[in-house]
C-alpha cells in the first residue's frame, strides 16, 4: 500500500543518547552502534530506497537536555522517529512530547513505566526488569537459596530493579533480609556489605549498571563473604569482568545472548544476528560489545524492519511495529502487540556466569 | 559483634584514607596561592589513567613514577599557560579558572581514554586478597593508601615548616608583593606548588585506583569530597586533612548502620556543615590565621 | 648607586610619573617629598619593579634594570619597605624575618643570618618580645617595625623606605630616624619617602620635591629647608596662620 | 532613566526576535530561548548575591530544584483517592484543585499550580533562612564549601527519596494556567506565549534588581562586599542584609525552577547537581561578576547554545574553554571588556 | 554631662593585657585625644568602644545608656562613627557611593521601596546624594566623586574615609590616626577641618601620633601605655608630665 518513494529520499532518525556524562557507558556504545548500522544500511541501499540519516544528540544524561533536543528533533529536524534516550528518567520526560507530536519513540531504557501505562507511540527494547528478577529467583530456588540481601545503585535502573525484586520475592518464596541503596559513584562498599554479611544472607543480588558492580564483587571477596553474587542484566559488559578480575569468578546474572553468541547452537534464531553485530562492532571500534549497544541495535532495527514492511508513513510504521512478530534482535526475539510495546518474554534471558574471566552459560543442575 | 564493629572501622578507614589523600593536594596550592584548585580531582584521575596506560608496557613502580612526573608536568603546564602571567588575579577568578580547567581536563580525558572504567593492578596481592584483623577483613591496598598518606603528610609538614622553599610558598599566599620584595620568585613558587600538587594527586590516584577504579569523570566526586574534607580539617593543614578524612570515612560507614545508605553523603556533609558553624575555621584550623587570610 | 632618567609610569590609563629623573649615590640618604597622590609610592614601586615603567631608564649599579623582575632587584641589593607594611599576617614574627633573609639563604650565607637576627632585634627590641606572635595581630607600629626589620634581613645596599614613620609614636619616630642614620653610617644607601618633610630633610643629604608626577625641585637638604616654596607647602610655616 | 532605556531595548529585542523567528518560520528557536530565559533568572539572582553582595553560593541549583520539585510533587499528586477528605473537597470548592484526565485517560484530581507556587515560595524562604543564618556567617572558601555542601545534600535527597522519583525525577507535570488561555507548558502550540511569559519574568526581574542595586539597600549590600568591618562601622546590620539578598536570590532561582518544571513537564535530579551550580557561578563570573546585564547576556547565550546542543559531545569542553578564555583575557566579563576597548578606540579617534 | 563614659574597660588577648581597667570621660562637644606608644592599646580601645571586639569587663556608656557589648552596627546607629587605622574603604564603590553608604543609618527606604523605586525612596536618594556631594566638597575631593575608591592615593583615601564617617552626622567621631600619611600642610588642613566639625557640635575622640596636631586641637589628652592609662589632662600638662615624656614623647 506504500507509495514508491522517490530515490535518494532521506529519512531522518533522531537519536538521543547520553554519550558523555554519568551514563556515558550506556550512551557511548549506543551512539556508535547507531552510526555503524546507519552506514551499513545506506551502503546496502537504504530502506525502501530512502537513505537513513541519524541525527544523534548527546544529552549528557540530563532530562532538560533530552527535552530540548527532543523538541528540536521533532520540530526542526522533523525526524521520522526517535530512538533512545539511554536512561529511564530522560525517556519519561519526553514520553508525553512524542505522544503529543505523534512521533515514534523507541527507548533504550529499561524501566517498565515507559510502556506501562501504554502510550501509543512509545516502545522500548531492553528486557523487562521483572523478567530478569524472575530468572534470578528461579536460579536461586534451584540452588536452594531463600534468604538474600539486595544492594542496588541509586539510579533509575537500580531503583526499578530493587522494586521488582521486592515485589516478586514473596511469590517466589524468597526472603529479602536487607536491601540497601548505594551511590553510583561509590568508591568502596565494604561497609554496606559487612552489614549484609552480619545478616547472614545466603546470596547477594546487586542491581546496577555502573562500574560499581565490579567493586561489589571485589569487596565481597575481600570480606570473605563466601556466598554467591547475583548481578542484574546490567553486568553485560566484559569490561566489568575484567575490572573485577579474580573477584569476578562465579558471578551469576541473567542476560541477553549477545555476550555468549559463539556458545549458542547454530540453529538458534538469534545466532546469526548476534555474531554479525558482534564482529562488525568489534572490528569497527576495536572494543568489546556490550548489551547496551545491543539495545540501540534493536531499537533501530525494529524500526527499520517496520519501515520495510509498511513504507515511509509514520502511522503505518507505528502499526507495523505494533504487529512485528518473531523479530530476532540482540536482546531476544521480539513479539510486539497493541498492548505490549516491549515484545520480549522470559526466554529473552539466559543465565550466565563468569568462568576464567569470560562469560559462560550457567550450567543448571 | 566485635568483628562487626572492627569491620565497620576498617571500612571507614578505607573510605577515609581515600578522602584524605584526595584532600592533601588541595592544601599545597592553597598554601602557595590562597586558592582552592578545583582541578585537583582531575590530577588524581589523570595520574591514575596515565599509570594504567603505562602499566601495559612498564613494571608497576615505573609506570607510577612516570605517571607522577607526567601529572606534575601537567600541573606546571597549567600554571604556566593559565595562571602565571595573570596580573594580580582575584581569588574568585582563580577559582573559576580552575573549575574551567577541571572541565577541560575531564573532557580531554574522555576523548583520550573514552568513557570506560579501568583500574590499576593491586600493589600487593589481587582483587580477592585481604588481611584479617580480629576476624574482619581489609584489602592490603588500603594499607598502602594509609601508608602513603602518612608519608606524604610527614614530608609535607617538614617541607612547609622547616624548609626555606616551603616557607616561601606560604609567604606567597600571604602577600605576593611582599614576598617578591623579599627576593622570592613568586611565580616559580606557584609553579612549584602546582607541580607538587599534581604529583601528589597522581600518586593518590595510583594508589587508590585498584580500590575505587578510575573513569574519566571520577575526579569530580573525589574533588568534592576532598575539598569538603580539606575545609573540614582546616585549610592548609595536611595533618588535619588526614584526620578529617578518616573521621568522615568512619562517620559515613557508621551512618550506614542506622540510616539507608542513600543518605550517607547527605549525612556526612550535614555533619561537616554543623561543625563548620561552630568552628568556622575547620576542626583543627587556626582561628586567628583563618581570620587573617582573605578570600 | 641608582640613576633614573625620564621615567614614565602609571596604572592602566592613568599616567602617574611623567618623566622623572633622579639619582642616588652610594652612602647617601636621599629623600623624596611631595603631596598626596604626587606619585611617590608609585616611583618607589617602579624602582622596585612592582610596577612596570612605560618608558625611561633605571640603572642600578650601572646595570639597566627596567625589564627585571622584583626578585632580581632584591638580589641586586635593593630592598623596598612598602607603604602599608605588608607583613605576612598569618606567619610569626620570626618566620617573617627568616623570609626577609631569603636571598641570603639562597646564597648559602646561614652564618650571616644568625648574626642578623640579634642585630635587627637590637634595633627593634619590641619585636624580640613578640617573636612568636602572628604578624597580623601586631599593632600598627609594630608591624611597621617588622616590615623594616624584614627588609634589613636581606642586607640590602640600597634601602627604599615608603613613609616608614607613618603611625609611629614620636619616640619611635626619633628612634627610626636614628636607625636610618645608623644604617647610613654602616654604609647603606637610603632612599626615603616621607610626609614628615622636616624630619626627612633633617636626616637626608639631598632631597627631591615631586609634584603631580614631576620633579619640580631638587637640591641639598639645607637648601630645600630654606626654600620658600618648600617651606610653604611642606614645612608648615603657614600652619599657625590657618588655625588663627 | 538609563535603566529604563536599556530595559525597553531588551523588551524590543525580545519582541523582534519573536517576530523574526515567526516570519522566517523558525519559531522553534523560541523553545530554547524560553528555557534559557528561566536559567537566566537564576543567574541574575545569583549575580546579585555574588557580584554585588560578595557572597559566593556553590549550591544555587538546590534552590532551583526546591522550587521545581515542590511544584512537581504537588501538582502530580493525584488526590482522586482522597476526594472524600474535608480538605480536598474544600480545595476543590475553592478551585484550587482541579479534576481532569491525563494522557492515558486516568482520572486525576490535582492541586492547582498556584498552591504549588505559593508552597514553593514558602519552602524556599524557610530553607533559605534556615541555611542562610548559619552559612552566611562563614567567609571565603568556607562559605563556598558550606553552600556546596547544602547543594549536595539537596541533590542527595532528590536522588534518594522515593517521593522525588529518585534518579528518574518526576514527569507528567501539568501546565500552569495563569489566566485561561495563558499557560506555562511545553506543548508545541504554546511556544510563542511561553516565550513571552518567560521573558516578561526576566524583564521584571531585571528591573527589580537594577533598581535594587542603586538603592539604599543595594548600596548596603555592595559595601558588605567591600569591607564587612567598615560596613558594620557605618551601621549596617550585616547578617540581616546578607540574609535578605540570599532569600531574594533563592526566590529567583526557585521561581525559575517552578516555571521551567511546568514548561518541561518534569524535573530530574541533574537540575540540583553540583555541575549545575558551578555553571551558574561560572555564568555570573563570565558576565563580569557585579554586572547584571553581562550576566543576563552571557547566560542567555551560553544556555541557548548549550540547550541547542551546538557543541555536541564537546559541550562541557567548550564551556570550560570559554570559562578559561574569558577569565584569562576578559576578567571583567566580555561585555565590559569590549566596551572599554571600544571606548578607548573612540577616544583616540576623537583626539585625532 | 559627659557624652561617653568609659569605666574600667579591659580586654585580654590570651595572656596579653591589651587594655586594662581604663576609665575616662568624653564631654559633649570636646575633642579628646588618646596617645601612647605603639602597641599601647589605643586601637584596641577604639575597637572596644565601637563594638568591633567584645570587651572583657568594664562599662561603656553613651548618652547615658550602656553600649557595652553591643554589635558595631547598633553602636553606629546610636551615633558613634569611626575611621580605621588601616583605611577600610569599599573598593567596589565609587568615592561618592562610599560617602552615600556612610549615610545608611539616615535612610529609611527598605527592600521593597528600593526595588520598586517608590517616590519616597527616590526623594531620599536625591537628598543623600546631594549631602554626599557637600561632604566631598568640604574635604576638597569633589572632583574624585566618580573615581573608584580603590584607585586613590593614601591621602585621598583618608579623606574619603573621613567624609564617610562624618556623612551621617554622628554625635561622636572616633578618628584613628587621621593624620598618618599626610604632610604638614595637609595636616594643617585636617586640623582646621576637625575644628570646623567640632564647631558643628560633633564630639571627637582622636588617636594620633602627630604631637603638634594633638597639642593644637585637643581639649584634653589621655595617655595610655601597655594597656593602662598613665596620665590624663590638658595638653600643656601632658607635655610636661615626666612619665609621658619618658614612655612616649622622648627627651628633646
Ligand atoms: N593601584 C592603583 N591603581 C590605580 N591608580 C593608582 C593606584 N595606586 C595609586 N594610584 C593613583 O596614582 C596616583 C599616585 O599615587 P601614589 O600612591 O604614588 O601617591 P603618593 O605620592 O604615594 O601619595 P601618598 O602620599 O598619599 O601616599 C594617585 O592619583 C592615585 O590615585
Ligand atoms: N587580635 C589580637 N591578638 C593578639 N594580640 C593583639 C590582637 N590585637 C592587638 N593585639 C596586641 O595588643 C596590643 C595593642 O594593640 P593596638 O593595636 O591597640 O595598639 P595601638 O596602641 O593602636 O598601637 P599603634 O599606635 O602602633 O597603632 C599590641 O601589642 C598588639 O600586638
Ligand atoms: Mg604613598
Ligand atoms: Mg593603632
Amino acid at each position: 500500500c506504500a507509495k514508491k518513494p522517490a530515490p535518494q529520499q532521506v529519512v531522518k532518525i533522531g537519536a538521543l543518547f547520553s554519550v558523555t556524562g554519568p551514563a556515558s557507558f550506556l550512551g557511548a556504545p549506543e551512539a556508535k552502534t547507531v552510526q555503524m548500522l546507519v552506514d551499513q544500511i545506506n551502503m546496502a541501499g537504504g530502506v525502501k530506497g530512502a537513505k537513513l540519516e541519524a541525527v544523534i544528540k548527546d544529552t549528557k544524561g540530563d532530562p532538560e537536555n533530552a527535552i530540548s533536543f527532543a523538541k528540536q528533533l521533532i520540530e526542526e529536524e522533523k525526524v521520522f522517529a526517535i530512538i533512545g534516550p539511554s536512561t529511564s528518567g530522560e525517556t519519561m520526560k519526553i514520553k508525553n512530547l512524542c505522544e503529543e507530536a505523534k512521533v515514534l519513540l523507541v527507548s533504550c531504557a529499561a524501566a517498565e513505566v515507559i510502556v506501562n501505562p501504554l502510550a501509543k507511540y512509545v516502545f522500548k527494547v531492553p528486557q523487562k526488569d521483572s523478567q530478569a528478577a524472575i530468572k534470578i529467583f528461579e536460579t536461586m530456588k534451584k540452588m536452594g537459596i531463600s534468604k538474600i540481601g539486595v544492594v542496588s545503585s541509586n539510579t533509575g535502573f537500580g531503583n526499578a530493579g530493587k522494586e521488582q525484586l521486592e515485589k516478586l520475592a514473596p511469590e517466589n518464596s524468597i526472603t529479602i533480609l536487607i536491601s540497601e541503596v548505594y551511590d553510583k559513584t561509590a568508591t568502596d562498599l565494604t561497609g554496606v556489605l559487612a552489614k549484609l554479611k552480619s545478616k547472614k544472607v545466603q546470596a547477594v543480588v546487586n542491581w546496577s549498571i555502573e562500574p560499581a558492580q565490579a567493586i561489589v564483587a571485589k569487596n565481597m571477596k575481600q570480606l570473605k563473604m563466601g556466598v554467591p553474587l547475583f548481578q542484574s542484566h546490567g553486568f553485560g559488559n566484559i569490561r566489568y569482568v575484567k575490572e573485577a578480575g579474580e573477584a569476578g569468578e562465579g558471578i551469576i546474572f541473567p542476560c541477553g545472548r549477545l555476550l555468549v553468541a559463539d556458545l549458542l547452537p547454530a540453529d538458534h534464531p538469534q545466532k546469526s544476528v548476534l555474531t554479525k553485530y558482534k564482529t562488525d562492532y568489534e572490528a569497527k571500534y576495536q572494543e568489546d560489545v556490550s548489551t547496551f549497544g545491543g539495545h540501540a541495535y534493536d531499537a533501530l532495527m525494529v524500526l527499520v524492519k517496520s519501515m520495510e514492511t509498511a513504507g515511509l508513513d509514520k502511522e503505518q510504521v507505528r502499526m507495523a511495529l505494533e504487529n512485528l512478530k518473531g523479530f530476532a534482535g540482540t536482546g531476544g526475539v521480539f513479539n510486539f502487540s497493541a498492548d505490549d510495546h516491549n515484545g520480549l518474554g522470559l526466554d529473552a534471558f539466559e543465565m550466565l556466569t563468569v568462568k576464567d574471566g569470560k562469560f559462560a552459560l550457567l550450567e543448571q543442575k | 559483634m566485635l568483628e562487626q564493629t572492627v569491620q565497620y572501622i576498617l571500612s571507614g578507614l578505607t573510605i577515609g584514607s581515600i578522602y584524605a589523600i584526595a584532600a592533601i593536594g588541595y592544601n599545597i596550592i592553597y598554601n602557595a596561592t590562597g586558592i582552592i584548585n578545583f582541578a585537583q580531582g582531575e590530577f588524581i584521575m589523570v595520574g591514575a589513567m596515565t599509570a594504567i596506560t603505562l602499566s601495559a608496557f612498564l613494571p608497576l613502580p615505573l609506570a607510577i613514577l612516570f605517571a607522577v612526573i607526567i601529572t606534575a608536568l601537567l600541573g606546571a603546564l597549567i600554571e604556566i599557560c593559565c595562571i602565571r602571567w595573570l596580573d594580580r588575579p582575584s581569588v574568585l577568578r582563580m577559582i573559576i579558572i580552575t573549575i574551567g580547567l577541571s572541565i577541560l581536563i575531564r573532557e580531554a580525558a574522555l576523548h583520550i581514554w573514552d568513557e570506560k572504567v579501568r583500574s590499576l593492578r593491586f600493589f600487593t596481592g589481587n582483587e580477592v586478597s585481604s588481611v584479617s584483623v580480629f576476624g574482619a577483613h581489609i584489602s592490603p591496598q588500603v594499607l598502602w593508601v594509609l601508608g602513603i598518606c602518612a608519608l606524604i603528610v610527614v614530608l609535607l609538614n617538614v617541607f612547609f615548616k622547616y624548609t626555606l622553599t616551603g616557607r616561601s610558598i606560604r609567604a606567597c599566599s600571604s602577600d605576593k608583593m611582599a614576598a617578591s620584595l623579599c627576593g622570592i620568585n613568586t611565580r616559580n613558587m606557584v609553579t612549584l606548588s602546582f607541580m607538587l600538587s599534581g604529583a601528589i594527586g597522581a600518586l593518590a590516584g595510583c594508589v587508590i585506583s585498584p580500590i575505587t577504579q578510575t573513569q574519566y569523570d571520577c575526579g569530580t566526586h573525589l574533588a568534592i569530597k576532598g575539598f569538603a574534607v580539606a575545609v573540614f580539617g582546616g585549610l592548609g593543614n595536611s595533618m588535619a586533612a588526614v584526620a578529617a578524612g578518616l573521621i568522615v570515612g568512619l562517620l559515613e560507614t557508621f551512618s550506614i548502620t542506622v540510616m539507608p545508605l542513600a543518605y550517607t553523603d547527605a549525612i556526612s556533609i550535614a555533619i561537616l556543615l554543623l561543625v563548620l558553624f561552630f568552628r568556622p575555621s575547620g576542626l583543627f584550623g587556626n582561628r586567628e590565621a583563618g581570620r587573617l587570610k582573605e578570600f | 648607586m641608582i640613576r633614573v632618567r625620564n621615567l614614565e609610569s602609571g596604572y592602566g590609563a592613568l599616567r602617574v610619573l611623567k618623566g622623572v629623573s633622579l639619582h642616588v649615590d652610594k652612602g647617601e640618604i636621599v629623600t623624596i617629598i611631595g603631596a598626596n597622590g604626587a606619585g611617590k609610592s608609585t616611583l618607589l614601586k617602579t624602582l622596585a619593579s612592582i610596577v612596570r615603567p612605560r618608558s625611561g631608564t633605571i640603572l642600578l649599579n650601572r646595570a639597566p634594570v627596567v625589564r627585571s623582575s622584583a626578585e632580581t632587584i632584591v638580589a641586586m641589593g635593593c630592598s623596598l619597605v612598602p607603604e602599608g607594611r605588608h607583613v605576612f599576617g598569618a606567619m610569626t614574627v620570626v618566620e617573617n624575618l627568616a623570609l626577609g633573609a631569603y636571598i641570603q639563604y639562597k646564597r648559602g650565607k646561614k652564618y650571616e643570618i644568625e648574626e642578623d637576627l640579634p642585630y635587627v632585634f637590637s634595633i627593634f627590641p619590641t619585636l624580640l618580645a613578640r617573636k612568636t606572635q602572628l604578624a597580623g595581630t601586631l599593632s600598627g607600629g609594630e608591624q611597621q617595625m617588622l616590615a623594616m626589620a624584614r627588609a634589613l634581613m636581606a642586607r640590602p645596599g640600597l634601602l627604599m623606605l615608603d613613609e616608614p614613620s607613618m603611625g609611629l609614636a614620636p619616640l619611635m619616630v626619633k628612634e627610626l630616624f636614628s636607625v636610618v642614620r645608623r644604617l647610613r653610617d654602616e654604609g647603606k644607601t637610603i632612599l626615603l619617602v616621607e610626609q614628615n618633610a622636616k624630619a626627612a630633610l633633617g636626616v637626608a643629604d639631598r632631597g627631591y620635591v615631586l609634584e603631580t608626577g614631576r620633579i619640580v625641585l631638587e637640591g641639598a637638604s639645607r637648601e630645600l629647608l630654606d626654600n620658600k616654596d618648600v617651606q610653604r607647602a611642606y614645612l608648615g610655616k603657614e600652619y599657625r596662620k590657618i588655625n588663627e | 532613566m538609563k535603566r529604563y532605556i536599556s530595559i525597553l531595548s531588551l523588551a524590543a529585542v525580545v519582541a523582534v526576535i519573536q517576530l523574526g523567528s515567526t516570519l522566517c518560520g523558525r519559531e522553534y528557536y523560541l523553545t530554547q530561548l524560553t528555557m534559557a530565559a528561566y536559567y537566566s533568572l537564576v543567574a541574575v539572582g545569583l549575580c546579585m548575591l555574588m557580584g554585588y553582595a560578595g557572597q559566593i553560593s556553590l549550591g544555587h541549583a538546590a534552590f532551583f530544584a526546591i522550587g521545581g520539585y515542590t511544584t512537581a510533587v504537588l501538582t502530580t499528586m493525584n488526590l482522586q483517592a482522597h476526594t472524600s477528605s474535608r480538605i480536598v473537597s474544600l480545595l476543590v470548592q475553592c478551585g484550587l484543585a482541579k479534576p481532569g484526565t491525563d494522557l492515558y485517560g486516568v482520572a486525576q484530581l490535582s492541586l492547582s499550580p498556584w498552591i504549588a507556587l505559593g508552597g514553593a515560595g514558602i519552602i524556599t524562604v524557610v530553607i533559605a533562612i534556615i541555611i542562610g543564618i548559619p552559612v552566611l556567617k562563614l567567609k571565603g572558601h568556607y562559605l563556598a564549601m558550606a553552600t556546596l555542601g547544602f547543594g549536595i545534600i539537596v541533590y542527595r535527597i532528590t536522588l534518594g527519596t522515593g517521593l522525588f522519583g529518585q534518579a528518574d525525577g518526576i514527569s507528567g507535570v501539568p501546565q500552569f494556567t495563569i489566566v485561561p488561555g495563558i499557560a506555562i507548558g511545553g506543548g508545541f502550540a504554546n511556544k510563542v506565549i511561553n516565550y513571552y511569559i518567560a521573558w516578561v519574568m526576566v524583564i521584571c526581574g531585571m528591573l527589580l534588581l537594577l533598581n535594587l542595586i542603586d538603592s539604599r539597600v543595594g548600596r548596603a549590600l555592595k559595601s558588605i562586599h567591600g569591607s564587612e568591618e567598615a560596613a558594620s562601622a557605618i551601621g549596617i546590620h550585616i547578617p540581616r542584609y546578607k540574609l535578605m539578598v540570599f532569600i531574594i536570590s533563592a526566590l529567583f532561582a526557585s521561581l525559575a525552577g517552578v516555571c521551567l518544571t511546568h514548561y518541561n513537564g518534569g524535573i530530574g535530579p541533574s537540575e540540583a547537581g553540583v555541575m549545575k551550580s558551578v555553571r551558574y557561578v561560572a555564568i555570573v563570573a563570565v558576565g563580569g561578576m557585579a554586572n547584571l546585564w553581562g550576566t543576563l547576556i552571557m547566560s542567555v547565550l551560553l544556555n541557548y547554545l548549550s540547550l541547542r546542543g551546538y557543541f555536541g559531545s564537546y559541550d562541557d569542553a567548550v564551556f570550560g574553554a570559554i570559562l578559561i578564555g574569558i577569565m584569562l583575557f576578559a576578567p571583567d566579563g566580555i561585555i565590559k571588556t569590549i566596551r572599554t576597548k571600544v571606548e578607548a578606540r573612540v577616544k583616540v579617534k576623537v583626539r585625532e | 554631662m559627659a557624652l561617653l563614659e568609659v569605666n574600667n574597660l579591659s580586654k585580654f588577648f590570651g595572656g596579653l593585657k591589651a587594655v586594662s581597667a581604663v576609665s575616662f570621660d568624653v564631654p559633649q562637644g570636646n575633642i579628646k585625644a588618646i596617645i601612647g606608644p605603639n602597641g599601647a592599646g589605643k586601637t584596641t580601645l577604639f575597637n572596644l568602644i565601637a563594638g568591633s571586639i567584645r570587651p572583657d569587663c568594664g562599662s561603656v556608656r553613651f548618652k547615658n545608656s550602656s553600649i557595652f557589648g553591643l554589635p558595631p552596627y547598633r553602636i553606629a546607629q546610636r551615633g558613634i562613627l569611626r575611621t580605621f587605622q588601616n583605611i577600610k574603604l569599599f573598593p567596589n564603590l565609587s568615592v561618592l557611593e562610599n560617602v552615600m553608604a556612610g549615610m545608611h543609618v539616615k535612610g529609611r527606604a527598605g527592600l521593597a521601596a528600593g526595588m520598586l523605586r517608590l517616590p519616597q525612596a527616590r526623594a531620599e536618594e536625591a537628598f543623600i546624594s546631594e549631602k554626599a556631594h557637600e561632604m566631598l566638597a568640604f574635604f576638597n575631593i569633589g572632583e574624585l566623586a566618580k573615581r573608584n575608591a580603590a584607585h586613590l592615593s593614601f591621602g585621598q583615601q583618608r579623606a574619603v574615609e573621613f567624609a564617610r564617617a562624618l556623612a551621617s552626622g554622628p554625635a561622636l567621631l572616633l578618628l584613628d590616626e587621621p593624620a598618618a600619611g599626610l604632610n604638614t600642610q595637609e595636616t594643617a588642613q585636617l586640623a582646621s577641618q576637625i575644628a570646623h566639625i567640632r564647631g558643628k557640635g560633633v564630639t571627637i575622640l582622636i588617636v594620633e601620633h602627630d604631637m603638634s596636631l594633638i597639642m593644637d586641637i585637643s581639649d584634653e589628652i589621655v595617655v595610655v601605655s601597655s594597656g593602662q592609662k598613665i596620665a590624663e589632662g590638658k595638653p600643656s600638662d601632658i607635655q610636661r608630665n615626666a612619665d609621658v615624656v619618658r614612655v612616649y614623647l622622648g627627651e628633646e
